[in-house]
């Protein structure tokens, strides 16, 4: 058996891995080796192939050439019951879970407690709530998973997982959705695991997490290996470059004056806006050229209020104004109409239209604004998608690619392209960098800025508050589904955030969730 | 916490509604007419007990009216010409039907084609197969039809609980056992939530898929078998559209066609329910054969919109409020 | 605009092709054609007119499978309208039957529109509703009988002929065009499309998708009623037991043949049309081809299989890999 | 006081089965019976409930059209054993069920084949024809019996020959289009010499078509089909059908006159009322028999 240069012994060796989706070289050569009882992290760009190299070890999709040894053995599993079998547990990224089975079936699926042929309710219901209760959960198992929040529901896949792990657990952007506290929790049963000798990999984009937990680091790039390092070795910024394959340009935060915005005229705004056993009634105020940010807890109500602000949900109180003038905002219609745009959290179930193209996808709600008889000649289409290819570095840089089969990151930016492409006045992002690289990222945060210059307001809701704090010039905290404190100009750091996110007391180890 | 569940307002319906034509036609309540129901509707229990399956799990199957219809001819030439014992005609016709679910799950999977097609050509296949065998029907004497269709239980009142219906009671009961105690049943809700996580998650999609129409199949084989007792006959041209009441009472019993979500005893109700509105249109007796057609669409229409107000009712609070933690 | 053909459209026509030359070889005169009293005249007119009331039914049915729906009705509404027309046939202009035929289906189909995007009913039981009662309120309009009639403008419609070419077959053709290019002209196909690849997703992107699904089941209750005019006209007589019956199925066969996904999306008008010629030169060849009827379903299921097949893209990924196994061991 | 009779019918499948519909409401209100009709949508088990539902109404009597022959033995002997008659209309049924119903007025499909065929091979005499066949529906009892007549004919003439026979669903449209595809089976329909349908909607469907390829129905071609509908006459008497056999809509008549003998007198019918099966030719003033039974609902 082969041994590591810290001589733990190798348990997962991938070698000379290639895969194409047609004319798509989604992985070529890839080599991999993962040792028993570390965590190692698999990073790269966007579309970079980490999903890709996933989906291959596992056997959800035949490869092309190289080999899996798994403790020496090569194996090929065939589906993902048989990387199971094998001892192989993975969180995919896109897929979660099933949301119309009970949470306890989700984790139990295919391996329920059994007697006589029957399943046992009462048992499956118990061991699931020991599990969760694992990751700080205290929820009713019994009720449907799709009733839980995105959060909810990823740490759900994630407890499944850990839970079946019996070699190798493979976690794609498990933190993608979670906040710092499920985050801490999720790291500490991570180095349990990895301590007990299972072999850990770890893809995400937040390189402070990868720095946090991650042992030794494996970096693709266009679908090819460019390095494995140990991470405690491994600077920052030649991290950086080692996935991007360039430096990367410094983002500058200047954040403007609020007299400035005051100047510019107030673009949308809420009286006592709410909905019964939704959100609490709020008061919000959004001026061109202002990015105001939603802080929360998960389950706290950013969501909610962005919904209600763009359409998506119909109020039941108080009174909405959209460049001083009473709107109705009922119908995501009325949003689009008064020139509002949405980019939902749950990209997958409410934001791509997976089987239409790149184009079409970015052209939708300009085509939903123009209405039926004035649609866009295919050049127009052509030009509007090259366009936001180029400007968001949408990859790979083909607008008539079905978007269901780019990789997330990406699709995340066909996303915000199609609002964009909308010149709309208000923009409602709900975790816009969720699972985008550092490039992108950087690139993203720079947008927004620039979007600003030119007039737009921006709600924005994200679940890093070092990114709310570099982009908002307010900040909006809510708690409970309540508004409970707005933060502004120099108010607006980490610590003061976290303050007013706890500033009931409660402990954050509880949240009340549904 | 989360208001009715949907099965129970189905059942409110049909209570309802069985109030109502009581009222009208005083007759109708009896145990006579109850039993009458559950005998009638036995073959149409059973295949919508299987469609059940099917349709949680995403698929559709449309082969099960010509199923019944080979079933019916299989076993009456078995019995009368080919001189086979009848329970070996029985089991031989189950193990074919069996088979032939089987064929079209596998189909369906390996080829990954829609369900409805598949077994829409099942379909025809299956008749085109009956009449291939004969085009006449078949009387069939063997005793053992007469013991079973005279075979029942009396109770107060003229009913008369036969054979067919406690064989349609015991399959309702076991298919709803089936679906919810069961790993198998878990995992059909789990093809229907989605058949690429099932996999990803696990689950044997294609082993699932070639069961679940392997059981539609038998159990249309089953209701075959007692049609055939229902009627003493085989005949090619017999349940001729059954699939489509069938799917209609599967859908009135609350099962989503996107799969998912459904059960099995919402199924028996909405097969109760669609009988119902048949015995009200036989008791009544004055309509001609199009006020029929068109009665028959009104009352599901009634039975489907009054359903779907009271679920839309008992959902009302869309959104649990916060802090109401379990 | 995409090429009117697009590529996934080979499987169709290869499939057609092939059950034309079975079609020759059962029945010799099969390409023969005269020109009988200013028409053309040949088993392939007769495919194209036989096959004229299911590609007008798909035409409306693809766009309902588009948005994830079904409808079940489109017979029954052949039926309505069929009875109407006949029934008006002798007594009004052909405007007027045209009219109150057409608006027949129009109704029915914003009744089963209402009841899927309004109501929110599932589409197979909603439409079921219609495909039971409506074949009930066709017998109600004729009592029961075959309404006969001899209006020449009517016959004209089913009968006649425009350049040699019968006008059921125009009509169709013109109405493929007409589908065409409203859908395509406009932006309704990219939001059918959207709406039935997600619907929330479309939704929220601001497409009115309950409009959009209320407008496909609106025209395909036009189509059906097209449809029925014209099987009336065909026969010279209303037949509301019989008219249409079963033909939903055949239009639901089309349109997956033609590519479209049951569960919504991506769809193809003229792909859809083709589905169904396929099916009716099938029929034509069944019929052709002097096999007792008793044989006519078991051919029927085997050609639909393979067709199905054909197109299947597992199967041409196995011949892939067959194939490539085969070159690697050579 | 008044009786009750439950009536079990088919369906509404074609215009004959319209015209014995209404023809029995009239015949039932001429003799002030309180008919309730209950319609089975062509199927078989939809007519067993509807029995069973009439037995738990507790009607004085029972009229059964029977879709199909068999399968009728449990639920008569409900009836039976509710004391309820039974008179089979239109279509006999099994024998094991003889002793379960009272009478039945039918006419005998069989018979009615043979009358078809009888005509025709008068007709041409000892010249070659090929003949050309529009079965019903696949598996339905008539179609089988109608063929089975014809061909027990024909099997006696050597010159008659069948060449085509395929189904035409008993649908003018269905009729229509196999009979266009016949006719460019045989070479432009120039080697038909007679077409033969088991009713005559298809028949009339047929004679479209016929006359669209240019052929003359009725003097080319001979015609012969059953039922007797209004429109055959209208198609003879423009000359363009020749013969078609009669199959009463009045099957309601008899079986009440006989219903109401046993109720008030007691008196025991014969098991076998037979209808007759008449033979109309364009010699039997066509549009007089048009205008005589337009009315009754065909
Ligand atoms: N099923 C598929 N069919 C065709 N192309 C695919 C498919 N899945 C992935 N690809 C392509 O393969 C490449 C690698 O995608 P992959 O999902 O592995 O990226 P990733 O590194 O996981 O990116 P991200 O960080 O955005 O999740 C991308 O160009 C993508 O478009
Ligand atoms: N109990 C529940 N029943 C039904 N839907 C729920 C429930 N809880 C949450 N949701 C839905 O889940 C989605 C996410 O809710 P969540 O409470 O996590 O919002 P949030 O505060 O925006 O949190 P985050 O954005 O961090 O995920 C919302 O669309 C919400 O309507
Ligand atoms: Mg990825
Ligand atoms: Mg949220």
């Amino acid at each position: 058996m082969e041994t590591g240069p810290d001589s733990a012994p190798c348990l997962l060796e991938v070698r000379g891995i290639s895969k194409s989706f047609g004319a798509v070289r989604a992985l070529q050569d890839v080599d991999f080796t993962l040792r028993a009882g570390e965590i190692h992290a698999l990073l790269g760009e966007n579309g970079a192939g980490k999903s890709t190299l996933i989906k291959v070890v596992t056997g959800i999709f035949p490869r092309d050439a190289g080999i899996v040894r798994l403790g020496g053995v090569e194996v090929a599993p065939r589906s993902s019951k048989a990387a199971l079998e094998a001892g192989i547990a993975t969180v995919y990224q896109e897929v979660n879970l099933l949301p119309n089975l009970s949470v306890a079936q989700n984790l139990f699926l295919d391996r329920q407690p059994m007697r006589f042929g029957i399943v046992r309710e009462g048992e499956m219901r118990r061991r699931a709530n020991a599990l969760l209760a694992g990751f700080g959960l205290d929820i009713d198992v019994a009720a449907p998973l799709g009733s839980y929040s995105v959060a909810i529901q990823h740490v759900t896949a994630i407890a499944r997982a850990v839970d079946l792990s019996a070699r190798v657990l493979i976690l794609d952007e498990p933190t993608a959705s979670l906040d710092r506290h499920e985050v801490e929790i999720l790291f500490k049963i991570m180095r349990q695991l990895a301590g007990r000798g299972i072999g850990i990999v770890f893809v995400s984009h937040f390189l402070d997490q990868v720095y946090e937990i991650s042992d030794r680091i494996t970096v693709l790039r266009n679908g090819r290996l460019v390095g494995e390092r140990e991470t405690a070795s491994l600077p920052r910024l030649e991290l950086i470059r080692m996935m991007l394959g360039r430096e990367l340009a410094e983002t500058t935060s200047a954040r403007a004056s609020a007299g400035e915005h005051q100047a510019r005229g107030v673009c949308a705004s809420f009286k006592g806006y709410g909905k019964a056993g939704y959100v609490a009634p709020f008061d919000l105020e959004l001026r061109h050229g202002e990015v105001v940010g939603l802080a929360g807890l998960l389950g706290s109500g950013r969501t909610e209020t962005a919904r209600l602000v763009f359409g998506a949900e119909r109020s039941d109180q108080g009174q909405a104004k959209v460049e001083g003038a009473p709107a109705r905002l009922q119908t995501p219609r009325d949003g689009v109409r008064h020139g509002f745009g949405y980019c939902p959290e749950e990209r997958k179930t409410e934001g791509i239209v997976a089987e239409l193209t790149v184009r079409e996808n970015i052209v939708l709600a300009l085509q939903a604004k123009r209405g039926l008889h004035r649609p866009l000649s295919r050049r127009e289409q052509d030009e509007i998608a090259a366009r936001y290819v180029k400007m968001l570095d949408i990859r790979p840089p083909d607008p008539e690619r079905p978007v269901g089969l780019l990789s997330g990151g990406n699709q995340q930016k066909v996303l915000l392209a199609r609002w964009l492409a909308t010149s709309p006045r208000l923009l409602v992002l709900d975790e816009p960098t969720r699972g985008i690289d550092v490039g992108a990222h950087a690139e993203i945060i720079r947008l927004i800025r620039e979007l600003c210059d030119d007039g737009l307001a921006l709600l924005v809701i994200s679940s890093e508050l070092d990114e709310i704090v570099t982009y908002s010039d307010r900040v909006v905290v809510l708690r409970d589904r309540a508004h409970v404190e707005e933060l502004q100009g120099e108010a607006i750091d980490v610590s003061n955030i976290l303050a007013a996110i706890a500033a009931d007391g409660s402990t954050i180890a509880q949240e009340g969730r549904p | 916490m989360k208001g009715l569940p949907p099965v129970l307002i189905t059942a409110i319906v049909l209570v309802a509604g069985f109030v109502l034509c009581a009222l009208q036609f005083p007759n109708i309540a009896s145990t006579r007419v109850v039993c009458n129901l559950l005998t009638d509707n036995a073959f149409l229990g059973i295949v919508a007990t299987g469609m059940t399956f099917v349709i949680i799990s995403g698929g559709i199957d449309l082969s099960v009216g010509s199923v019944i219809g080979f079933t019916t001819v299989f076993v009456a030439l078995a019995i009368e010409r080919w001189g086979m014992p009848p329970l070996v005609a029985f089991v031989a016709i189950l193990a074919l039907s069996a088979a032939f679910g089987a064929a079209m799950g596998a189909v369906i999977h390996l080829f990954d084609l829609p369900p409805f097609i598949v077994t829409l050509a099942g379909m025809f296949l299956a008749r085109g197969a009956s009449f291939l065998l004969s085009t006449e029907s078949v009387p069939i004497t063997a005793p053992i039809y007469s013991t079973v269709s005279d075979f029942a239980l009396r109770l107060p009142g003229g009913g008369r609980l036969t054979a067919v219906a406690i064989i349609m009671l015991v399959i309702v009961i076991g298919g709803a056992l089936l679906l919810q105690l069961t790993r198998f049943g878990a995992n059909v809700y789990a093809l229907g939530g989605s058949r690429i996580t099932a996999s990803l998650m696990g689950v044997a999609v294609g082993k699932m898929t070639i069961r679940i129409y392997m059981l539609s199949s038998l159990l249309a084989g089953i209701a075959g078998i007692v049609f055939s007792f229902y009627t003493g006959a085989g005949y090619s041209l017999s349940a001729v559209g059954v699939e489509l009441d069938t799917i209609a009472a599967v859908v009135i019993g609350g099962t989503l066609l996107t799969g998912g979500q459904g059960s099995v005893v919402g199924t028996f109700l909405g097969v109760l329910i669609q009988g119902l509105i048949q015995t009200y249109i036989n008791f009544d007796g004055t309509l001609s054969s199009w006020w029929t057609k068109i009665a028959t669409g009104v009352l599901l229409f009634a039975f489907i919109a009054l359903q779907q107000v009271m679920i839309a009712i008992a959902r009302r609070p869309a959104v649990r409020p916060a802090g109401a933690t379990p | 605009m995409t090429a009117l053909l697009p590529r996934r459209g080979l499987a169709q026509i290869f499939a057609l092709i092939v059950i034309l030359m079975v079609d020759r070889a059962v029945s010799p005169q099969f390409f023969d054609l005269r020109l009988q009293d200013g028409r053309l005249f040949g088993s392939m007119i007769d495919v194209l007119n036989r096959g004229t009331p299911v590609a007008l039914l798909s035409l409306g049915m693809v766009l309902v499978i588009a948005t994830r729906g079904i409808d079940l009705s489109v017979g029954a509404v052949m039926a309505i309208s069929g009875a109407i027309a006949a029934s008006l046939a002798d007594s009004h202009g052909l405007p007027v039957v045209l009219a109150a035929a057409l608006g027949a289906g129009l109704v029915c189909g914003l009744w089963n529109g209402f009841l899927v995007s309004i109501l929110g009913m599932q589409p197979i039981v909603a439409t079921l509703i219609l495909m039971v009662a409506g074949r009930g309120i066709a017998q109600l309009i004729t009592e029961g009988r075959i309404v006969t009639f001899t209006s020449p403008d009517l016959v004209w419609l089913g009968n006649g002929a425009i350049l040699g070419v019968p006008v059921p077959v125009a009509i169709a053709l013109g109405m493929l065009i007409l589908t065409g290019a409203v859908v395509r002209g406009s932006a309704l196909g990219l939001l059918i499309e959207a709406t039935g690849g997600n619907a929330r997703a479309s939704d929220l992107a601001g497409v009115g998708t309950r409009a959009m699904i209320l407008a496909v089941y609106v025209w395909c209750g036009v189509c059906a009623a097209l449809a029925g005019v014209i099987a009336a006209a065909d026969i010279m007589g209303a037949d509301a037991n019989n008219a249409g019956l079963w033909l939903e199925l055949d239009a639901i066969l089309a349109v997956v043949i033609g590519g479209t996904s049951l569960f919504g999306g991506r769809f193809s008008l003229l792909l859809a049309v083709l589905g169904a010629l396929i099916i009716q030169t099938m029929n034509t060849g069944i019929l052709l081809s002097g096999y007792p009827p008793e044989f006519n379903l078991l051919v029927k299921a085997v050609v639909v299989l393979a067709v199905l097949l054909l197109q299947s893209p597992k199967l041409t990924g196995m011949a892939g890999i067959v194939a490539r196994i085969r070159g690697t061991k050579a | 006081g008044q009786l009750t009779i439950g009536f079990s019918q088919i369906g509404s499948e074609s215009g004959w089965r319209a015209a014995e519909t209404s023809v029995s409401k009239q015949e039932a209100s001429k003799r002030q019976v309180n008919l309730k009709i209950a319609d089975a949508q062509q199927k078989q088990e939809n007519q067993i409930k509807a029995i069973r539902s009439f037995i738990a109404q507790n009607v004085d009597a029972i009229f059964l059209a029977p879709v199909v022959s068999t399968g009728w033995d449990a639920v008569l002997k409900e009836a039976k054993e509710a004391k309820i008659p039974v008179v089979l209309l239109d279509r006999d049924i099994d024998p094991s069920g003889k002793e379960l119903y009272l009478t039945a007025v039918t006419s005998d499909s069989v018979h009615e084949g043979a009358v078809a065929g009888e005509w025709l091979a008068k007709t041409v005499g000892e010249k070659a024809c090929n003949v050309v066949e529009l079965q019903g529906t696949v598996g339905a009892s008539v179609a089988t019996n109608r063929k089975k007549g014809f061909d027990s004919v024909v099997a006696k003439h050597p010159n008659l020959k069948v060449v085509r026979s395929q189904t035409g669903d008993f649908t003018r449209a269905k009729g229509k289009e196999v009979m266009e595809s016949f006719i460019k089976a045989e070479g432009g329909g120039k080697s038909i010499c007679a077409v033969y349908a088991h009713n005559d909607d298809m028949m009339v469907g047929a004679i479209q078509a016929m006359k669209e390829a240019g052929l003359k129905p009725g003097k080319d071609v001979l015609t012969v089909s059953i039922d007797a509908v209004p429109d055959i006459f209208k198609a003879m008497a423009a000359g363009e059908a020749n013969a078609t056999v009669e199959l009463t809509p009045n099957m309601a008549g008899p079986a009440l006159d006989v219903i109401a003998a046993f109720k008030d007198k007691g008196t025991v019918p014969p098991k076998w009322i037979q209808t007759e099966s008449k033979l109309y030719t364009a010699s039997d003033d066509p549009q007089k028999i048009y205008d005589s039974k337009k009315g009754l609902g065909y």
